[in-house]
């Protein structure tokens, strides 16, 4: 197979009025690396979800937590209660926007605190080498010796259900990932001759990582940490499915699933509801995830 | 032989590493022990002298040293609450989670491989995106979204699998895989598209190799080209990311435990942490550390039995 | 061509450089052991030998990235090798290097304004972006690039052979005293390659540069070099001037290393290989006494015992060989 | 000498990748004959399209890969291009095979080099494993590997850059094809090793009466080893001409010009080499007329008007309207 990049042609003009060979060619390379319909179709459900969740008080939706006793466990399309009640009265809808709010700050900020304290370790085991590398790499791997639920388990048990605390606890399980990704790529970086040729004219170690490793991998990491948020929110929605992320009144969608259960034979769309809300919000998250890093990397993307 | 000696050593120190953590962490509990065991209603002497009987007021470090030393004399500790040993029940409940760990791992691999090397060999093809999608689908889905929707099917409409239970093997062969059948499937259906996704990006970089060229200009054809030549350089990233997926999900498949009733080390770690039991939980722990260095140590050695070259390197290092 | 060797004294002297590199867990590999030349102020010397011989070991050596395991490079009266931290950081300004993949050798992510700014930055050098500016232009169209069109692109947007110039126009803007060519036109075709080698000519007059041109091609290398060093397996085998060496080469393995370049001349029949054909032998045990013995068709027990010195063996000319070719 | 019929015999050949910015005309219509037993090298510095032609040849394109439909590749009589892949499978290492540049990444990491000649034993010779091995191990002999028969299960990662060649040499030679295409088969090596290399290529190819096709980029590789040579430039063939005729008779200003590049190695002649102004063409989107124009001291409005065509005398034929 011929490597195109060792065809690469050099800069020139395009020309003015491309022969219909060239259009095709250049349509063809544009759709490969568009971001195409599915990227626009995730990225507007993604809008709907976050600007719903945002500006819910002022949609004049009834209180997630008022318990309306006249209609118990109302079936869809009731008629203040288009998608039904749950067993103690409260409005599904409602309760499914307001557990939005849950899933997205856990969604965002948890990525966030991984990656923010990941790109340091892994700059620093990358760049540095030697024994700092060392010591990461013991702390990365004893980190990824304990299971992630049951860290999760214990912090959430210690310090109950704020959000803020499901958010850190989170955040610090993507660190190890997040740390890996940016070391490799530091050390692909430091090998190459434009930071030997920084070293060259006497630049110092900081400003070697600022100016001539950074920018070149943040791109690999942000186009992780798109794959991150989705994962924070399927694992936000496990905790509070065993009850362990935020406390009852707040609403959340993995606690709506998991109350739902016992109901799952006469009123499944207590649980199906949120599921399906949630499933289509990750899987947005990840398409427009995955489209965004085939525009970066040119195509053959697909990384894990 | 001293590369693998220098794994091990390292291997070592992260044992070391997380079990100290996880007892310093959880002696920091709230809600001490001794009020399990006291009730609610016992004076303050008697949980005095039940925290004194158990040791618990010595300095962290001296608690942990001691329950080291015994460690390694083989004793797991009691549980502090039922006094059961700590090993006979992990012992117990290792068989059926490791059965349950390895039936989602073999599905995960059966539908992975194949998906790998099929949307590897024409990427951007209608294969490739039609198994990305279904990847990003299953994915999206989590562990226990599937496991209700599963039992919705399955066993509620359907009714052909029980949705709880576990039968021992001694029960025969049918009946211990029947209540298996769908926690493994759900365990399956999120692991395979990481798997397929890391062979995916390893196999279209390998095809660009020259040696891939070079099998096809001796004349290969394209299934040869993909299995016997492209499949094995490959394949060394997806080796990885199978022994840290085993090692997270012997404790990683909690939730589905708690879902489908089965009594495996994941629900003896949550009673472990709601009842505070911590020689309990710590031994949970410690097992978990420990599957994962053994995990890493196969991975390691699969890794020289794979690629030549690292074999060589060990031979020497 | 031949820049007249002004001043007597020698500008750049290395004095038995040595470079270890450790292998996993006490294996080491000696790639370069006792190197010594010295190289007169505006003269050119041309490193050459196969790859493994360790040159490019050496250049960075040369350049402190990273310091040498022993031996000692001085520059003008500093020694490079002593300096430590911001000295090392400010003396670098003296000394440049030029890499071999023009691409690899820019930050892709910077424009070029950037990459050639930053040594003016580095060095602390304040001014005006007008003046910046100038400056820079001045420096691209010196080197042979439209200057304004040049500073807002980046990297990918250029050819091999411009990306090399913009990386002699970094390299030239400090205005350095030495400057390293580490296989600087070995990826470039042979149009652009002239280009290049003729761009190396003129600034070398113009700046009165120094120079350390390494290379595999003993061409390009009789082309630029006023005087060349042969080396084999980390050691030097040579050391002459670059007609001396060519006409009249004195080690054994420079002859064969002449004889096997193909000419561009079909009349001419292809030499037979003057070497004893074989395998370069591992540089982690390399053979004992002379390290060329065992490709070596004049290899006696003398070489096996006795590790061969630098010694004269005409004016001008030094061989590390019991049993130098003279009167070839 | 044109009793019997070529073994290869290529008819305007195109191929063009498409690019971000347009279609990119690797081999720009390539026609050229070769006889048996005889040696072509095809020269020309990178982005002529010299490996893109070799490849278009085996029909080794990458998918994106568009061929002119008016070409023909006919060897021994076949036209590859209009044989089904499956046919054509039968054919790569059977009729032809490939030699190809870096000999650190041509051969299978993960498989002995026995195995990688045994495969294509088996594969087209239908030769058991147990014959296939001892053949392969006479094989490596035949191309001067040392103690063969402890060699063959080492793997590639063991052996140095010219012992890799000598296995992709006899990987190339196993099945007796009767086109051997060496595409810069000693760039990558270093000049002694590249010596015994050519020497090596050109013994099997005279004991076994194949003809080669030898892409390089090295003048002094093509004055030593070609019985005929086919300048290449922006995808086409400029002048071709047997070897003594092109280097002491160029007609074409691009073949001296790039003879007049070339620093000499002997003989003090030192002083500014003639380099060939501006830089090398965009296939994307070529000059009108003959390429090498913009580059070109002779050139004229006809030249840029129309691109000559490849004419000439005999066997020299060259493309310009104002031949040296």
């Amino acid at each position: 197979m011929v490597d195109l990049a060792s065809l690469r042609p050099v800069e020139g003009r395009a020309s003015a009025a491309p022969s219909d060979r060239h259009a095709r060619a250049i349509a063809e390379h544009r759709r490969s690396r568009g971001l195409g319909v599915v990227f626009w179709l995730s990225a507007s459900w993604l809008t709907l979800v976050i600007v719903v969740a945002a500006f819910a008080p002022l949609l004049g939706l009834v209180a997630p937590d008022e318990s309306d006793w006249m209609a118990l466990k109302a079936p869809i399309g009731s008629e203040n209660h288009i998608l039904g009640t749950d067993p103690l009265g409260r409005d599904v809808l409602s309760r499914v926007i307001y557990g939005a709010r849950v899933s997205l700050t856990v969604g965002f900020t948890a990525p966030a605190i991984g990656v923010g304290i990941g790109l340091v370790l892994g700059l620093a085991a990358g760049y540095y080498r030697g024994w700092v590398d060392e010591i990461i790499g013991i702390a990365i791997d004893s980190w990824l010796a304990i299971p992630g639920l049951v860290i999760l388990l214990l912090f959430s048990v210690l310090y109950g259900g704020s959000l803020f605390m499901v958010c850190l606890s989170l955040g610090l399980l993507f660190i190890p990932s997040a740390a890996r990704i940016t070391r490799a790529a530091t050390l692909t970086c430091t090998g190459r001759e434009y930071v030997i040729a920084a070293r060259a004219l006497g630049a110092s170690d900081l400003r070697i990582i600022t100016r001539e490793v950074f920018p070149n991998i943040i791109w690999p990491l942000l186009a992780f940490v798109m794959i991150d948020i989705p994962i924070a929110i399927v694992v936000e929605g496990s905790l509070s499915f065993l009850g362990l992320s935020v406390q009852a009144p707040t609403p959340s969608w993995g606690g709506m699933i998991s109350e739902g259960r016992e109901y799952l034979e006469a009123s499944p769309h207590l649980s199906l509801v949120p599921t399906a809300v949630m499933f289509l919000t990750v899987l947005s998250f990840n398409l427009a995830g995955d489209a965004m890093r085939k525009r970066v990397s040119g195509g053959r993307s697909g990384a894990i | 032989m001293r590369y693998l000696l220098g794994r091990v050593q390292r291997l070592l120190i992260v044992l070391l590493v997380v079990t100290f953590s996880t007892f310093l962490l959880v002696s920091v509990l709230p809600g001490d022990v001794a009020y399990q065991i006291g009730g609610m209603d016992a004076s303050e002497a008697e949980i005095a002298e039940i925290r004194e009987e158990l040791g618990l007021n010595q300095p962290v470090v001296l608690r942990y040293l001691e329950w080291l030393t015994r460690l390694a004399q083989g004793d797991w500790g009691r549980s502090l609450l039922t006094g059961e040993s700590v090993w006979s029940m992990i012992i117990e409940r290792v068989p059926i989670s490791l059965e349950l760990m390895l039936l989602a791992q073999v599905m995960a691999l059966a539908i992975a491989v194949p998906a790998g090397i099929l949307s590897a060999w024409r990427p951007n093809g209608w294969a490739d995106r039609f198994i990305t999608s279904l990847g990003f689908a299953c994915v999206s889905m989590p562990g226990f979204m599937t496991a209700i929707l599963l039992i919705y099917f399955f066993s509620l409409h359907l009714g052909w699998l029980p949705a709880t239970g576990y039968e021992p093997l001694s029960a025969g062969l049918w009946a211990n895989l029947k209540p298996m059948i769908l926690p493994a499937l759900s365990l399956a259906l999120v692991e395979w598209t990481v798997l397929m996704r890391t062979l995916r990006a390893e196999m279209i970089t390998t095809l660009q190799e020259n040696y891939i060229s070079l099998a096809r200009a001796k004349g290969m054809s394209t299934t040869r080209v993909l299995l016997a030549h492209a499949l094995r350089p490959s394949s060394f990233s997806l080796v990885t990311i199978l022994g840290l997926q085993v090692a997270r999900l012997l404790g990683g498949a909690i939730i589905l435990e708690q879902i489908y009733g089965i009594p495996g080390i994941g629900r003896l770690l949550i009673h472990a942490v709601y009842t505070r039991d911590l020689i309990v939980i710590q031994g949970c722990v410690t097992f978990f550390a420990l599957t994962y260095v053994i995990v890493n140590f196969l991975v390691d050695l699969a890794y020289a039995w794979l690629d030549p070259r690292v074999r060589e390197a060990r031979a020497h290092g | 061509m031949n820049a007249p060797a002004r001043t007597g004294e020698p500008f750049l002297t290395v004095d038995k450089l040595r470079v270890t590199y450790v292998l996993d867990r006490g294996r080491t590999i000696q790639a370069v052991s006792d190197l010594s030349f010295a190289l007169n102020q505006g003269e050119t010397l041309g490193l050459v030998g196969e790859s493994g011989c360790g040159k490019s070991s050496a250049a960075r050596a040369i350049m402190q990235l990273p310091r040498p395991s022993d031996g000692q490079v001085t520059l003008g009266n500093t020694d490079l090798t002593s300096l430590r931290g911001r000295a090392l950081q400010q003396a670098r300004r003296r000394f440049q290097i030029v890499f071999q993949d023009p691409i690899a050798a820019l930050n892709p992510r910077h424009t070029i304004r950037q990459i050639l700014a930053a040594p003016l930055e580095i060095a602390g050098i304040r001014e005006t972006c007008a003046d910046r500016d100038a400056r820079l232009i001045s420096m691209l169209e010196r080197v042979g690039l439209n200057g304004a069109q040049t500073l807002e692109r980046k990297p990918h947007e250029f050819s091999g052979g411009q990306c090399q110039r913009i990386s002699i126009a970094r390299a030239l803007i400090l205005n350095p005293e030495l400057l390293v060519c580490d296989e600087a036109v070995s990826a470039l075709d042979v149009s652009v390659q002239a280009q290049i080698l003729n761009l190396l000519q003129d600034i070398r007059c113009e700046f009165g540069l120094t120079m350390l041109f390494i290379s595999h091609d003993l061409a390009v290398v009789r082309h630029v070099s006023d005087r060349v060093v042969v080396m084999y397996l980390g050691t030097m085998c040579e050391l002459a001037d670059a007609d001396a060496i060519y006409d009249r080469p004195a080690h054994p393995y420079t002859r064969a290393l002449i004889s096997a370049v193909p000419r561009p001349d079909p009349d001419l029949e292809p030499n037979p290989v003057q070497m004893v054909p074989g395998e370069l032998p591992s540089p982690m045990n390399p053979p004992t006494g002379c390290r060329f013995r065992t490709r070596c068709p004049k290899a006696t027990e003398r070489c096996a015992a006795e590790v061969p010195t630098m010694r004269p063996v005409r004016q001008g000319q030094m061989v590390a060989c019991h049993h130098p070719l003279v009167g070839a | 000498m044109h009793d019997r019929p070529p073994v290869l015999e290529v008819l305007d050949l195109r191929t063009a990748f498409p690019t971000a910015r347009g279609m990119l005309q690797a081999v720009d219509g390539v026609s050229f004959r070769l006889e048996q037993g005889r040696t072509l090298a095809i020269v020309g510095e990178s982005g002529s399209g010299k490996s893109v032609l070799s490849r278009s040849i085996l029909g080794l394109l990458p998918r994106n890969a568009e061929t002119g439909p008016e070409g023909r590749v006919v060897l021994n009589g076949n036209d590859l291009t209009r044989l089904p892949e499956r046919s054509m499978r039968k054919l790569r290492g059977r009729q032809a095979a490939i030699v190809f540049q870096d000999p650190m990444t041509s051969l299978n990491p993960t498989m002995t080099i026995g195995s990688q000649i045994v495969e294509v034993l088996i594969f087209h010779m239908g030769m058991t494993k147990a014959t296939a091995r001892c053949r392969a191990i006479e094989l490596l002999a035949t191309v001067g590997m040392p103690q063969p028969a402890t060699r063959v299960d080492q793997y590639p990662h063991q052996l140095s850059g010219g012992m890799r060649q000598r296995v992709a040499i006899a990987i190339a030679i196993a099945c007796e094809p009767s086109l051997l295409i060496a595409d810069e088969p000693t760039t990558a090596l270093d000049v002694t090793v590249q010596a015994e290399i050519l020497d090596l290529l050109q013994r099997q190819v005279r004991e076994r009466q194949m003809s080669m096709i030898l892409i390089t980029h090295d003048m002094g590789i093509v004055a030593a080893r070609a019985d005929e040579v086919a300048v290449m430039y922006a995808g086409r063939i400029v002048e071709r001409a047997p070897v003594r005729d092109l280097f002491h008779q160029t007609r074409m200003p691009y073949t001296s010009a790039l003879l007049a590049s070339i620093p000499q190695i002997d003989g003090g002649r030192r002083g500014r080499l003639e380099a060939i102004g501006g830089r090398p063409p965009d296939l994307v989107d070529p000059p009108s007329g003959c390429s090498f124009r913009p580059r070109c001291r002779f050139a004229s409005d006809k030249c840029d008007m129309t691109a000559p065509p490849l004419a000439g005398t005999g066997q020299h034929h060259f493309a310009c309207w104002h031949p040296l």
